[in-house]
């Protein structure tokens, strides 16, 4: 079983409450897609956090990914708002 | 080409001195400083924290840095970008270029920050009278980044 | 707005401080910085000397502030152009412009100094092994400045 | 009769030997282009430092001047090569 690391940062990490999580990804999640699915149907903060509606970018392995970025054992993904330095 | 992401300060005359010293074939040098206001969409601002991706932030400068050198001829560059807590008139990112023409200094300086500021993974929350909050992202970074991918 | 014209080196750092302090609503200074060569058109060059026309040369460059002000929100803007004798590696222009947002810092700057190449009256005379040489205009800093007249 | 100052700067202050000179204008000469033909017909290093061909820049009072700029009592003219600060 594949098994992810997922970070949260900025606005994502206080809604969620959360910083970072091993995952045991299901068989059926295959992609960046079916894990923002996997995560909204935790409900309540997650769900409004990765609303569709919501412009909340992804990373794997520290670069940027589109919702088609296939997920492998050992990932390292990420999950935060548009960035704002500078 | 030097990518520091640092809680302290900057002294811009020392990393200026230092990028073009002992190359006398460097004619130019552009530079950009970004600085705390005090004020952000109309709203006092008393301080801001800077959070970002560590690992992804530095891979993510040096790559923009790479496109630069690939498209303009740079002698070096070099990107600092503070975290943490910042206040008013403090620096946030120093942005340095130097090359032979000026020409190619301004416009990498330039694609240098407009990338920064939509592809570093930084994030800024602002301290204001009414309370924290994130910066939220502005569509005319956006447009200022879309400008390279036609411009010379 | 300052204009400088001295045989003096300049300190960067301290100038770009000084331009920026107490004001709280600058959140960008963009900065250029002219530097000798040791080689120019294929040639070595060891030192070179800056002539200029005093009186005009302040006042050339004051308009061309001034011209920068009108086009672009700037909140200060410096110029500092040494003359006399220079060796490479040596400072020989800092422009430096403090604006509210990036956008009108950068293109402020490079105006100024594309401006200043053209309509300063400033003249260098090159020492190269072969003897003396007074530094051709080039066709490409005309260029430079004429791409204003259209753009933004 | 009206009489101008001229200065003379870089590779034509060189080539003509002359840094300024104070000029008891004929009253012939009204412009600049006028006063280019005077210096011209002084002949030798003069016609060819101001020849037709060469990029010769004018002030009048500090300000850049073409050649049908109107010269005056007390004028501040000068004559300098295309400008290479910077």
């Amino acid at each position: 079983m594949a098994t992810i690391k997922i970070l949260y940062f900025a606005g994502l990490r206080e809604a969620t409450g959360t910083a970072s999580e091993l995952l045991a990804l299901p068989a059926s999640v295959k992609d960046i897609a079916g894990l923002r699915t996997l995560l909204r149907n935790r409900g309540g903060a997650w769900l409004e956090a990765l609303a569709e509606n919501r412009r909340v970018r992804a990373a794997v392995n520290q670069d940027m990914a589109g919702d088609a970025q296939p997920l492998q054992d050992g990932d390292e993904v990420a999950f935060f708002p548009p960035v704002t330095g500078g | 080409m030097t990518v520091r992401i640092q809680h302290e300060d900057f002294d811009v005359g020392r990393e200026i001195a230092a990028l073009r010293a002992c190359n006398a074939q460097i004619g130019a040098v552009a530079s950009f400083i970004g600085v705390v206001r005090d004020l952000n969409d109309g709203d006092r601002v008393e301080a801001m924290t800077l959070e970002h991706y560590p690992g992804m932030t530095e891979k993510a400068i040096e790559a923009i840095i790479a496109q630069a050198s690939g498209r303009w001829q740079l002698y070096d560059a070099l990107v600092i970008h503070r975290i943490g807590r910042l206040a008013p008139l403090d620096q946030i990112v120093l942005v340095v270029v130097a090359s032979a023409h000026r020409g190619d200094a301004f416009a990498a300086c330039e694609f240098i920050m407009d990338y920064l500021k939509t592809r570093a993974p930084f994030w800024k929350k602002e301290q204001t009278p009414d309370g924290a909050r994130w910066v939220e992202a502005r569509a005319s970074d956006d447009h200022a980044a879309e400008r390279w991918r036609t411009k010379g």
